[in-house]
């Protein structure tokens, strides 16, 4: 089990890292998919089936999608794929010491601190269950979350869409 | 060490790569990726938790972490709206050059 | 009833493998327990795609007169009579296109970037075959039994159009970046209604299991009118929005836009040929039965028999049979209808299906709250859910259709 | 509407004030990038190797650039350079669907060369010929256009079955299927036998119902009303001042049919209608075939009615080594894709001096960019589709 | 309503599917090679050589190497060497024969002018359309004693047209006959009368007659 769990955070934290480094848009946008689904596979590992399921459909399915789009739609040269300007060096440098000082300090943390002990098997969740306890306790919660969403989707779109009607005035 | 704190250390992992993301990049589409990163991170802690916590059968573990899913997606569709957005008026996706808010 | 569902027939698929398991020692029997699933549904559906793909090339022939491949026999060193392998109804031509597509030479445009070119095939086939593990084809057979198998489901098939567009961005070609962007578009629009058109059914079912729901669907009345979903007003309207999503996700006519050969040439296929083509081919059809697949599982009554008298009959011929009418239906659409333009694409579903299919979760709501409803009640149960469904429908298809109609005209004097 | 040529001043404007969106042509660094795409010469939809170098923005058309020329065959120069009898095969390659009426166009102009007259049955063979040839080139046309809308050609072997009974007959008579060869100076150069005329009568006769069917296959698809009403509109003036001619020009609503100007031939004594447009769109284009087939279905009706028997050929005219009086002559004919012209220059030689063909394929092509600006690509070979062309006549 | 039109179509669809089961105006194939295609008569492909005599190709041919046809060719396909010597054709009367002709198929349009403008009705056009062959410079060039074929085969192919020339052939010789005769008749009455130059034979009515044919 723990080699699996292993050989997920490989996949997992490897294709973060290489999406975080390359300089082809595109390329870290796929990677990204594959930490993404890498994360669906730590859900499946731990035992949250319907958690993965979404995880993959949302994000693999549509946020990758939407990532996709706006990197075609915002492409600046005539090749597709736009290298991407390096940050400046010290910017690099100082990002990285901040994240690493961060993950030593939350490392460090973890490795010391103690946890009550674990049930022995795993969970099991049920879909149905997963459904009584959204739909009765979070109930006001998941109200929240379509008015959120619904309001995200037409924000989304009032931004994007291209408001100015092109006119012959507006020519340079 | 139990699977929980290795399951810890992963998460950690992974949002510092996403924090490293959001930093250095000066792309604002890369900058909204790591961000979206470190909120795996953070739904990864919340499935340890749920796993490994003392009350299990509680599913409050994975509700978390859906509620959070829905959320990231809005927080992406937004965002990369506003990026086309920005995108139509400077022709620039660069961090550094978007500084004013007026179009 | 108990008797046909323990018939031979209907279990000898699984005794079949449990005996050959048995032959293994106990150490890898878990393991050949499961290859020997992925091993049989990769079989059968290899296959099927093979006589798929002859039967559309022979259904798209007879609908445009025209006799279809009919020549591909078999080999001469067969050991049938001449007259039989001399042609055999052209059946041999999915193995005579694998030969040719294998011994074709594999190019790889020089400016393309080699390996998502590479792993776009790989991973359209991967996902699209991956989602045959929840359908069940039979009564006992369903390769993996899940809880959220819907969910499932439509997280793999999400994948394909992701290889689209690996595909199309990767070959460096104009036609086939349009294609990719295209294929985004398309997918963006479509998954929505395509999980919508299926909520109805989880809502009335309560469950996502594609087992149980076929379960719900096991009833007769009077013998001969089967319980499927299909035959009620919100189960039509769904199995009517999913169908036109299906294709939409499949890419198939009238909404094969990112491939639309009439524009982009072949699309995000351009640059691909060979055994890598024949993998995009070879996902498309497995996107498209698996679709259909679900399509009958879910508003066909899956593996159920049409009327109780034909119980009998083992129930993944039943599947298999409603699979085969689903397929052929969509040959049929495919030999008809014209493309659409991508703008009327999007507009089509963000403002026709959506909303229907929206409606269409209310509208099953209604009918799941209204179940104990009897005698005259039930007329007007099915008045109203008819209703919800065609006002709509009528409105906002005389909307969506405003400004178009066939004209009339006038002569010179 | 600026002024229309006082022909056409009868028509009224069928179009409002200018609609539709407008499209800045411009590339600059404020506008993005454009995609250039290069359709064709090696294209699925570009009829032939024709190509149009497309600039995007999007899906969005905002420059088109015809670029043509990749079949010439110096047909011409050729001309110039043998008999007039010589060129009669040449011209079947100019428009390789409609060969008939290409060859009635040479041979008119020859004819008023040299004086020669025609006899009766010549001139309704020639009619009957000309309109089954607008038929086969209509019904193909139409097939096309439905490939460039996507549909996995039905409705193109639907055509093709039906024109396969027309280029049979064709083929009976002339003895070749598509490279007819059929008319010579003075009439015809095979008698149709009686059984030749009853198969060409039943074919008429059934044609209207296979017109039906494809109709109700076709005319009221809500993706094809979709996907062509309001595409690619043409003015009606800017139709006339580039000399649009034929279907596309009267799908724009200008009355404009050489059968009924010129009435060439024996036109004068048939009764048929010239179906005019109020949109110039794909639509009323695709239309505008559909119901010149039934007129045509209408003349060959009254033409089988009224041939009379006779000699097909004056019997003065001469065979060959013809050698015309110094001088010049222009004849024009409706072809089905517009006005087909030949015009000659003797200067009393075998051959003509200089030998010119109006053809309408390349006219009709020259306002391509302007009905395609603004539209997606998917919609530019549709229109490209609706104009109808051929590059043999294009690209001569 | 949405969508009534596109159910129409689908029904047209379906009826041609099902009519092409039992309809044969709806189904048209011809399974090539195996059923062969019936050309009508009138159906031309590349030109031939007519010879009078199955057994003696090269010595019948009715071709007098007059060029015309080498002349109004359009794609000028047709290559002809004249023979210096002259020898009897079929009605006896000496003539030019070719050496060479030399017909390029590559090149030909098949547009049958050679066939209206001989007036000897040498040339035809033949029927054989599978010429396929592995080299595209010799194997298409037809030379004389390819391109002969006898008049047997030419009333195979064209039956009707070919019982007409025949027809008109037969008409023609006998005319000539007749005319050669009237004249022996004339000139042995003129020799016997009077010492006169004999009248030269012309072919110039033989000439003109076939030229009236063609046009049927």
């Amino acid at each position: 089990m723990t080699a699996a769990l292993l050989l997920i955070a490989v996949l997992m934290l490897g294709s973060a890292a290489a999406a975080m480094l390359r300089r082809n848009l595109i390329h870290s946008a796929l990677l990204l998919v594959a930490s993404w689904t890498g994360v669906a596979a730590f859900y499946l590992w731990a035992g949250a089936e319907f958690v993965a399921f979404a995880q993959i459909l949302v994000y693999a399915g549509a946020v990758s999608m939407v990532v996709l789009f706006a990197v075609l739609l915002t492409r600046q040269s005539r090749e597709a794929d736009l290298p991407i300007e390096p940050a400046t060096v010290t910017r690099t440098a100082s990002a990285f010491a901040v994240a690493a000082s961060l993950a030593a300090v939350i490392g460090s943390a973890v490795a010391t601190a103690r946890f009550p002990a674990a049930s022995a098997e795993a969970p099991a969740a049920s879909v149905k269950q997963i459904g009584l306890e959204l739909m009765a306790e979070h109930g006001a919660a998941l109200l929240i979350v379509g008015i959120v969403l619904t309001v995200a989707l037409i924000g989304a779109t009032v931004i994007a869409s291209n408001d100015k009607k092109r006119d012959p005035e507006d020519a340079p | 060490m139990t699977p929980l704190h290795l399951c810890l250390l992963i998460s950690t992992a992974l949002f510092c790569i996403g924090l490293f993301g959001a930093l250095a990049r000066s792309n604002t589409i890369l900058v909204l990726l790591g961000i979206e990163l470190m909120l795996n991170a953070a739904n990864i802690n919340f499935i340890a938790f749920w796993r490994y916590g003392p009350n299990p059968a509680a599913a409050n573990g994975m509700i978390f972490v859906l509620f959070s899913i829905a959320v990231a997606a809005a927080e992406a569709a937004v965002g990369l709206a506003l990026i086309i957005a920005v995108y139509r008026h400077q022709k620039n996706i660069r961090l550094q050059e978007a500084t004013v808010l007026k179009g | 009833m108990s008797a046909a569902a323990d018939s031979f027939l209907e279990r000898a698929p699984l005794e079949l493998r449990d005996w050959a398991v048995q032959l293994l020692p106990a150490p890898l029997q878990w393991i050949s327990h499961h290859l020997i699933t992925i091993v049989a549904v990769l079989a059968v559906f290899g296959l099927f795609f093979a006589f798929t793909t002859v039967a559309e090339r022979k259904l798209l022939g007879r609908l445009q007169n025209r006799l279809g491949p009919n020549r591909a026999g078999l080999p001469k060193f067969s050991i049938l009579p001449w007259h039989i392998r001399h042609k055999l109804f052209g059946l041999s031509q999915p193995f005579a296109d694998a030969v040719k597509a294998l011994t074709k030479e594999d190019i790889v445009p020089a400016a393309a970037d080699k390996v998502l070119h590479f792993l776009a095939p790989v991973v359209v086939v991967g996902f699209s075959l991956m989602t045959f593990a929840v359908l069940p084809f039979g009564r006992n057979l369903i390769p993996v039994e899940l809880d959220a198998a819907l969910l499932y489901f439509f997280a793999a098939g999400s994948a394909s159009e992701l290889a689209i567009f690996m595909a199309g961005w990767s070959s460096r070609n104009k036609y086939s970046l349009l294609a990719a962007m295209r294929a985004l578009a398309q997918l963006i629009s479509y998954e929505l209604p395509l999980i919508l058109s299926v909520v109805p059914v989880v809502l009335v079912a309560s469950t996502l299991s594609t087992s149980a729901i076929v379960q719900a669907q096991g009833a007769w009345t009077f013998g001969v009118l089967p319980h499927w979903f299909v035959f009620t007003p919100w189960g039509f309207a769904g199995f009517i929005i999913f169908l036109i999503s299906a294709l939409a996700e499949s890419n198939r006519s009238p909404f094969d836009l990112p491939e639309a050969e009439s524009e982009l040439v072949a699309g995000h296929l351009t640059e691909y040929s060979g055994f890598k083509y024949a993998l995009f081919f070879m996902a498309e059809y497995f996107g498209l039965t698996a679709l259909s697949g679900l399509g009958v599982t879910v508003f066909l009554g899956g593996w159920q028999a049409p009327c109780e008298l034909l119980y009998w009959v083992p129930s993944y011929l039943w599947f298999m049979g409603k699979l085969i009418l689903m397929i052929m239906l969509f040959i049929w659409v495919r030999g008809t209808l014209l493309r659409l333009r991508i703008d009327q694409l999007t507009r089509l579903s963000w403002q026709f299906l959506v909303p229907l299919a929206l409606l269409n979760v209310g509208n099953a709501a209604f009918w799941a709250l209204t179940a104990q409803w009897s005698g005259p009640l039930q007329l007007v149960r099915w008045a109203v859910s008819a209703a919800i469904v065609i006002v709509p429908f009528l409105v906002i298809g005389r909307s969506l259709s405003a400004g178009y109609a066939p004209r009339t005209y006038r002569y010179a004097p | 509407m600026n002024s229309p040529a006082p022909a056409f001043a009868s028509v009224p404007s069928p179009f409002g004030a200018p609609s539709g969106p407008t499209v800045r042509a411009v590339h600059d660094q404020f506008h993005g990038d454009l995609l250039e795409v290069s359709m064709g010469p090696q294209h699925p939809s570009t009829h032939g190797v024709f190509r149009m170098i497309a600039s995007l923005d999007g899906e969005q058309i905002v420059k088109l650039k015809p670029v043509f020329g990749y079949l010439h065959r110096n047909h011409e120069k050729i001309a110039e350079n043998t008999s007039y009898l010589a060129s009669m095969p040449y011209t079947d390659r100019l428009d390789y669907l409609c060969s008939m009426s290409t060859n009635w166009a040479y041979a008119l102009a020859v004819e008023k060369l040299l004086g020669q007259s025609v006899p009766d049955r010549a001139q309704y063979l020639r009619v009957i010929l000309a309109e089954m040839t607008r038929i086969v080139n209509h019904s193909c046309l139409v097939g096309f256009l439905f490939n460039d809308l996507g549909t996995s050609f039905t409705p193109l072997l639907y055509a093709f079955r039906e024109r396969e009974k027309f280029i049979d007959l064709f083929e009976s008579l002339s003895g070749s299927r598509m490279m007819c060869n059929y008319q010579r100076f003075g009439g015809c150069r095979v008698d149709p036998t009686p059984e030749w005329l009853a198969a060409a009568r039943t074919l008429i006769e059934n044609f209207p119902r296979f017109l039906d069917e494809y109709e109700r296959l076709l005319t009221g698809n809500e993706i094809m009303l979709a996907r062509t009403q309001g595409i690619g509109r043409l003015d009606p003036a800017r139709a006339v001042n580039a000399g649009i001619t034929g279907p596309v020009l009267r799908a724009s609503g200008v009355d404009y049919d050489i059968r009924k100007v010129d009435a060439y031939g024996f036109y004068s004594r048939f009764d048929f209608r010239v179906p005019l447009g109020d949109h110039g769109d794909t639509y009323d284009r695709y239309m505008l075939r559909i119901l010149e087939m039934r007129e045509s279905v209408k003349i060959l009706s009254q033409a089988f009615r009224d041939i009379p028997a006779g000699p097909i050929m004056d019997p003065k005219a001469k065979q060959r080594g013809h050698r015309p009086k110094a001088g010049e002559a222009y004849a024009r004919i409706e072809g089905p894709k517009g006005e087909l012209g030949f015009y000659l220059l003797s200067d009393g030689g075998p051959n003509p001096y200089r030998y010119r063909v109006r053809p309408p394929s390349l006219i009709n092509l020259t306002l391509l960019e302007e009905m395609c600006l603004g539209h997606t690509i998917a919609d530019s070979v549709v229109i490209l589709g609706s104009i109808d062309i051929v590059l043999g006549e294009v690209d001569r | 309503m949405l969508g009534s039109g596109i159910i129409k179509g689908l029904a047209v669809t379906a009826k041609n599917f099902l009519g092409s089961y039992h309809d044969p105006a709806r189904m048209v194939t011809v399974e090539y090679p195996e059923q062969p295609t019936v050309l009508p008569e009138a159906y031309r492909n590349f030109p031939f050589l007519i010879s009078e005599d199955a057994a003696d190709p090269m010595g019948t041919l009715r071709c007098v190497s007059c060029q015309i046809c080498e002349k109004e060719c359009p794609p000028q396909c047709i290559v002809i060497e004249k023979s210096k010597d002259k020898k009897p054709d079929a009605t006896g009367k000496p003539q030019l024969y070719p050496l060479t002709f030399n017909i390029d198929i590559s090149v030909c349009m098949s547009c049958q002018i050679c066939v209206e403008v001989c007036p000897f009705d040498a040339i035809k056009m033949d029927k054989v359309f599978e010429v396929a062959v592995t080299n595209r410079f010799d194997g298409l060039l037809l030379t004389r004693d390819q391109l002969a074929k006898p008049n047997s085969y030419y009333h195979d192919i064209h039956p009707a047209e070919a019982a007409e020339v025949d027809e008109r052939l037969a008409a023609e010789r006998k005319a000539a006959e007749e005319k050669a005769k009237a004249a022996a008749a004339a000139k042995a009455a003129a020799a016997a009368a009077k010492a006169t130059p004999t009248p030269k034979p012309s072919d110039g009515p033989t000439e003109a007659s076939a030229k009236g044919g063609t046009a049927a």
